[in-house]
């Protein structure tokens, strides 16, 4: 067996059974560990309260202009490597093809956008990502409460996004290693997924939404 | 055998002179090679005073587990003009499959050019060698392939195996394989090999290695054995509809407007992204077309486990998740553990807070 | 268990004598209360981007990453992770959280008490969602229940809980009450049996504004509203809170409550006092874990009300500009955004708004209990002195706010720095202008 | 002395901007070969057939390098085909086999094509055989 059919086929399967297993396992626990029945006397009811909090999941992907002049760049960079992320790994014909075979979709519909695009994304994104690395390490807060998690999620990052780059400009050795390298370091990613920081791609759902709820039924600002 | 009945053999350059091959011809004939290999062209002069000065070779043709294939494709290389000459200036000595002589007297033919030629001579194979229960699934004139191969390669200056079988086993070598079919290269440890793969090689990438080895010894090999000059580059970098994949342009079926527009056939499985040849600059049928400029996507024949890389029209990425059950199974056990943990966890917590909440409650 | 009670019995050196596993173990027992399916949501979705360092007035005041809003709530989050998270079996198997130490909670004492005034900022900027004040809050009753709750609260808390008043004063407060209506030749409604209105005041005021006091009695004259004060429960200022206390602040908070049930009022008034607010309405139901027979309104909230309903009528201020504090705990975290601006627009007051107005106005820097902590001092005016900035940036003449606890620490500031603004009160520019 | 020596070409060199940035590379390497070539005598050679490229690319090359005042053909199984292209020193070699398929095709960067001189292997066997034949002269007049 080789090491791209390695990558593709066992550790595949067993990466995305990890994720699966793991990332159920994690939200599960989280969201049965109880809710405590709130007695105060409510602003709104629970149902105008659910509309804020939906609202609130789309309004936080927005700043408040009032925390902009401080944040500006560090939302730039963070929405410009999410964006780059997503369109790669979403638009990209060979991740579209990908998804499917994975999926076992034909969906015709799902669209690409042309690699020379994505080649300048995929470099601008790892600049990016360069640049929130070195925000993280330089910025003293961002400093302060980085810990393990943090740090091996980029590195997990970069050597995805450079494996994949290096496949696709033939560098740095034959295709199907590097192409092998890629996939494992998705694998890696998939297995890393469910224990670190990148559950926010799950949480970010209920934890906004609760903020929306509960500061709506106070009338609180959201 | 031994070196003491060698005999001497003139060079290429005097047989060319025999026959009346002008300088410049034989340096034309080089020019061509030269660019096959992707030589620089300032190299061509240099090349060819190496070759004129270089002995005419013996070579040994030893079929294994084959098709004939690849010995088609190999006397089909060349038009009737210098090259066919060059081929019978580098002609085999002995060939099972095209010589007159058969049984004993072909067995004897082989023996006598191979004890001329101790030492010096080239073996080419062709076809995978079976090596279980003792290799009796492939014998001649009473000896397994692999006691030939053996005694053959003691002899040789170098072994060319010729064809993905003869390089890494091939079909015959293709799941489950019956017979333990092996490349040349898991035998023979011993002796320079070049493997030149492909169902069948390029005819010209077949005598550019043979001239290359004659003009200057074992060629640059990649970590397959294969000569970088041809197997340097994958299919997918030479393509001319590289273009189109990288305008995100993609056929989606044999017939659909991408297909007619000639748009890049990695989504029908093209294996060119993970394929080192030559098809698509030398081309095949004298520079005539090639498969995927007919249409249909590089199946990866010159690569290791060429049959057993999944469907031929499951594109190079694929071949992935065909086992739902697995994920459902995954999906249920991480409800049940996030499950049980929450209990788990909410009993704990009642356990820990017990103090704390008797604290409110008083 | 018998240290528990003694805690509530507010033996003033009890949590003193603790031993160290004594604490850890109370403190996590006091985390444990709080695990639930919504603190770990929180607890969960945090990136670590430090985007909450942005919003907090004390960080931007000292750029020192330690104020960093989410790492205060690192005890909790650690506990969490040890004992209720997910994978928390293989956390606590492989060590990878260890223990929440004595030594930590100490060390977080500062970041949980004297570097966070329950702002609730950052839980405005967090991209995520994470209610950031809630979980240093927990925070804070973790320490308290380990008895690690500076005793500058502590103290006062218990003896809030024991006697009604956080202090000893010269007099008692109600004499104090008495003595401001004499004073201002008002009719002090004190102690009646039966009244439909419990009216609260901060003890602040009592000490420091009698002016503010006056004008509470005035306005509820004016109205001719059925209320009353009550000895037993005339403090609004909920220092159990401050602390962190949740035994301490519930039985602070029952004074209220139970005074209210008796008179068998339908309304209990919070006086300008923000934490008083959150303590009372948002909070006292959720401690005492039962629904309350009566509103609790914010006093500007109750006289929006009445000015809607055309039961209170303003005069005009003429001439200078104001600019206006808004409250965290009532208007960010309480949800009072509208009341006050629609008085002062009855008033017709020429309101200069700050840069950071409404849900987004900076602490006055003294909020939670921050005030009454001497170590505090010096953080609390870095703070200050941004905030005096921005309210010299709006250019106004007066600067009004509507809550006690803001005033006393504006005015501290404004000592500091020779501030040339007083600071005054909502509540008695309206008892200034209202109409007979 | 300002005014230019006008170099003799049958056709104006193409304006390469105009065909994209394949032709460019390609028109930036030949010149740092020419360059050399002026200053050392060093020659160079750049393969055509091992380039991935469109035809037209491959024809923009072609309209850029125009045409100079020598075009040979010599006859050998098949044409072979030297062009001066229109810069000097700029050679446009193709050699063709028999059905006119190519064998080679490359640009040569050098005085003087090296497939038109004759090789020093070539030159040594030709200084034995002129030695040999006037050996035979004099043994023959002797």
């Amino acid at each position: 067996m080789t090491l791209l059919e390695f990558s593709r086929g066992p550790m595949l399967h067993f990466a995305l059974f990890v994720f699966v297993f793991a990332v159920l396992w994690r939200l599960i626990s989280t969201f049965m560990l109880g809710w405590r029945k709130r007695k105060s006397e409510w602003r709104t009811t629970s149902g105008s309260s659910a509309v804020k909090g939906a609202i609130a999941v789309g309004n936080r992907s927005w700043p408040h202009p009032e925390f902009l002049e401080r944040t500006a760049f560090g939302e730039a960079v963070g929405y410009g490597y999410h964006i780059g992320l997503f369109a790669i790994i979403l638009l990209g014909a060979p991740h579209v093809i990908f998804w499917k075979n994975l999926f076992g979709i034909s969906a015709t519909w799902w669209p690409t956008i042309p690699s020379g695009i994505i080649h300048v994304i995929s470099v601008v994104t790892i600049f990016l990502l360069l640049i929130a690395t070195i925000r993280r390490y330089m910025h003293p807060p961002l400093r302060r409460i980085s810990n393990f998690d943090d740090w091996f999620t980029l590195v997990i990052l970069f050597g995805l996004m450079i494996s994949g780059v290096m496949a696709v400009f033939g560098l740095g050795g034959r295709y199907e290693i590097i192409l092998a390298v890629h996939i494992i370091s998705f694998n890696v990613l998939l297995i890393w997924f469910p224990f670190s920081k990148l559950m926010h791609a799950f949480y970010i759902l209920p934890a906004r939404f609760f903020i929306g709820y509960t500061h709506a039924k106070k009338g609180a600002s959201t | 055998m031994s070196i003491d009945n060698r005999k001497e053999r003139p060079t290429i350059g005097q047989i060319m002179d025999e026959n009346g091959v002008g300088r410049r011809r034989f340096l034309k004939y080089c020019a061509g090679i030269t660019a096959l290999m992707a030589m620089p062209p300032g190299m061509t002069a240099a090349f060819a005073q190496q070759l004129r000065a270089a002995r005419r070779p013996t070579i040994i043709y030893m079929p294994f587990q084959e098709c004939t294939g690849c010995l088609e494709s190999l006397t089909r290389s060349f038009a009737p003009s210098l090259e066919s000459l060059m081929f019978e200036t580098i002609s085999l000595d002995y060939n099972h499959t095209l010589q007159a002589a058969a049984g004993d007297a072909a067995e004897e033919a082989r023996h006598e050019a191979m004890e001329e030629a101790w030492g010096e001579y080239i073996l080419i194979c062709d076809g995978s060698i079976p090596t279980k229960m003792d290799g009796i699934y492939g014998t001649s004139a009473g000896h397994s392939f692999t006691d030939q191969l053996h005694e053959a390669a003691e002899g040789a200056a170098a072994i060319v195996a010729v064809g993905v079988c003869a390089s890494f086993g091939g079909v015959g070598a293709a799941y489950p394989n019956p017979t333990g079919a092996v490349g040349v290269s898991e035998i023979i440890k011993d002796k320079p090999i070049i493997n030149v793969p492909g169902c069948p090689p390029i005819p010209e990438v077949m005598t550019g290695t043979l001239v290359s080895f004659l003009a200057s010894g074992v060629p640059d090999l990649d970590n397959n054995l294969r000569p970088k000059a041809f197997f340097g580059n994958t299919i997918h970098d030479r393509c001319y509809r590289r273009r189109f994949y990288d305008r995100g342009l993609f056929a989606e079926s044999f017939d659909d407007e991408g297909a007619r527009n000639g748009w890049c056939l990695y989504k029908l499985g093209c294996r060119g992204p993970t394929t080192y040849n030559a098809c698509a600059t030398i081309k095949w049928n004298g520079g005539t077309s090639w498969p995927v400029e007919a249409g249909h996507g590089c199946l990866g024949c010159s690569e290791p486990e060429f049959w057993d890389q999944g469907g031929f029209y499951e594109p190079v990425t694929s071949k992935l998740f065909n086992d739902t059950g697995q994920i459902a199974a995954g999906a249920a056990a991480g409800v049940a553990v996030g499950a049980a943990a929450a209990v788990a966890a909410n009993r704990r917590k009642k356990k820990l807070s017990g103090t704390a909440d008797k604290e409110t409650s008083s | 268990m018998s240290t528990a009670t003694q805690n509530l019995s507010g033996a003033p050196a009890a949590e003193e004598r603790l031993s160290p596993s004594e604490r850890e173990e109370r403190a996590m027992s006091e985390f444990a209360h709080h695990f639930g399916a919504y603190t770990a949501t929180n607890l969960e979705s945090c990136i670590h981007c430090g985007m909450c360092a942005d919003a907090c007035h004390f960080y931007i005041a000292t750029e020192d990453p330690k104020y960093t809003p989410i790492l205060k709530a690192e005890p909790f989050k650690q506990a969490y992770r040890r004992e209720s998270g997910a994978f928390a079996p293989f956390y606590k198997l492989l060590g990878l959280k260890k223990k929440v130490t004595v030594d930590e909670l100490e060390e977080w004492q500062e970041l949980l008490f004297d570097s966070c005034s329950q702002c609730g900022r950052c839980s405005l900027i967090c991209p995520m969602g994470i209610e950031v004040a809630e979980m240093i809050e927990i925070g804070r009753r973790g320490m308290a229940a380990a008895g690690l709750a500076p005793k500058a609260l502590m103290d006062r808390a218990r003896h809030q809980a024991e006697t009604g008043q956080p202090e000893e004063s010269e007099k008692p407060y109600p004499e104090v009450l008495r003595e401001i209506g004499k004073e201002h030749d008002l009719e002090v409604k004190l102690d009646k049996d039966k009244a439909d209105i419990l009216v609260c005041l901060p003890r602040t005021d009592l000490d420091q504004n009698p002016e503010s006091v006056a004008a509470m009695i005035k306005i509820f004259d004016r109205l001719g509203a059925d209320y009353t004060f009550r000895s037993d429960a005339l403090i609004a200022e909920n220092y159990g809170y401050y602390a962190g206390s949740r035994g301490l602040q519930k039985r602070i908070t029952s004074r209220i409550t139970d005074a209210a049930k008796k008179l068998g009022a339908s309304l209990v008034i919070v006086p300008e006092c923000g934490h008083a607010y959150t303590a009372l309405r948002w909070q006292a139901a959720e401690i005492l874990g039962e629904r309350l027979p009566f509103r609790v309104r914010h006093v500007t909230e109750f006289l929006a009300e009445q000015l809607e309903a055309g039961k209170l009528k303003l005069s005009k201020v003429n001439g200078d500009t104001f600019a206006f504090h808004d409250p965290c705990q009532l208007v960010r975290k309480g949800g009072i955004m509208d009341a006050p601006r629609q008085l002062m627009d009855a008033m017709d007051v020429d309101l200069r708004e700050m840069h950071n107005k409404k849900g987004f106005s900076f602490c006055c820097g003294g909020g939670g209990g921050v005030n009454d902590l001497e170590s505090a001092k010096d953080l609390r005016n870095r703070a200050q002195t941004m905030k005096l900035r921005e309210i010299d940036d709006t250019g106004a003449k007066r600067f009004l706010t509507s809550c006690s606890d803001c005033r006393v620490s504006f005015n501290e500031a404004g000592e500091n720095q020779d501030w040339n603004k007083k600071t005054e009160s909502l509540i008695e520019l309206v008892a200034t202008q209202i109409k007979e | 002395m300002t005014e230019t020596i006008p170099l003799t070409i049958k056709s104006a060199p193409g304006k390469a901007a105009t065909i994209g940035g394949g032709v460019q590379a390609m028109a930036h390497e030949i010149l740092s070969h020419l360059e050399r070539l002026h200053e050392t005598g060093e020659t160079g050679a750049i393969d055509l057939k091992s380039l991935p490229m469109a035809p037209d690319e491959f024809h923009g090359i072609k309209k850029m390098l125009g045409q100079g005042e020598l075009d040979l053909t010599v006859h050998m199984d098949g044409p072979t085909r030297i062009r001066e292209t229109a810069f000097p020193g700029v050679w446009w070699v193709q050699h063709k086999g028999e059905n006119d398929r190519i064998l080679a095709e490359y640009i040569e960067i050098a005085r003087f094509p090296d497939f038109l001189s004759a090789q020093p292997d070539h030159i040594a066997e030709a200084v034995r055989h002129l030695r040999d034949r006037l050996e035979e002269q004099s043994q023959g007049a002797a």
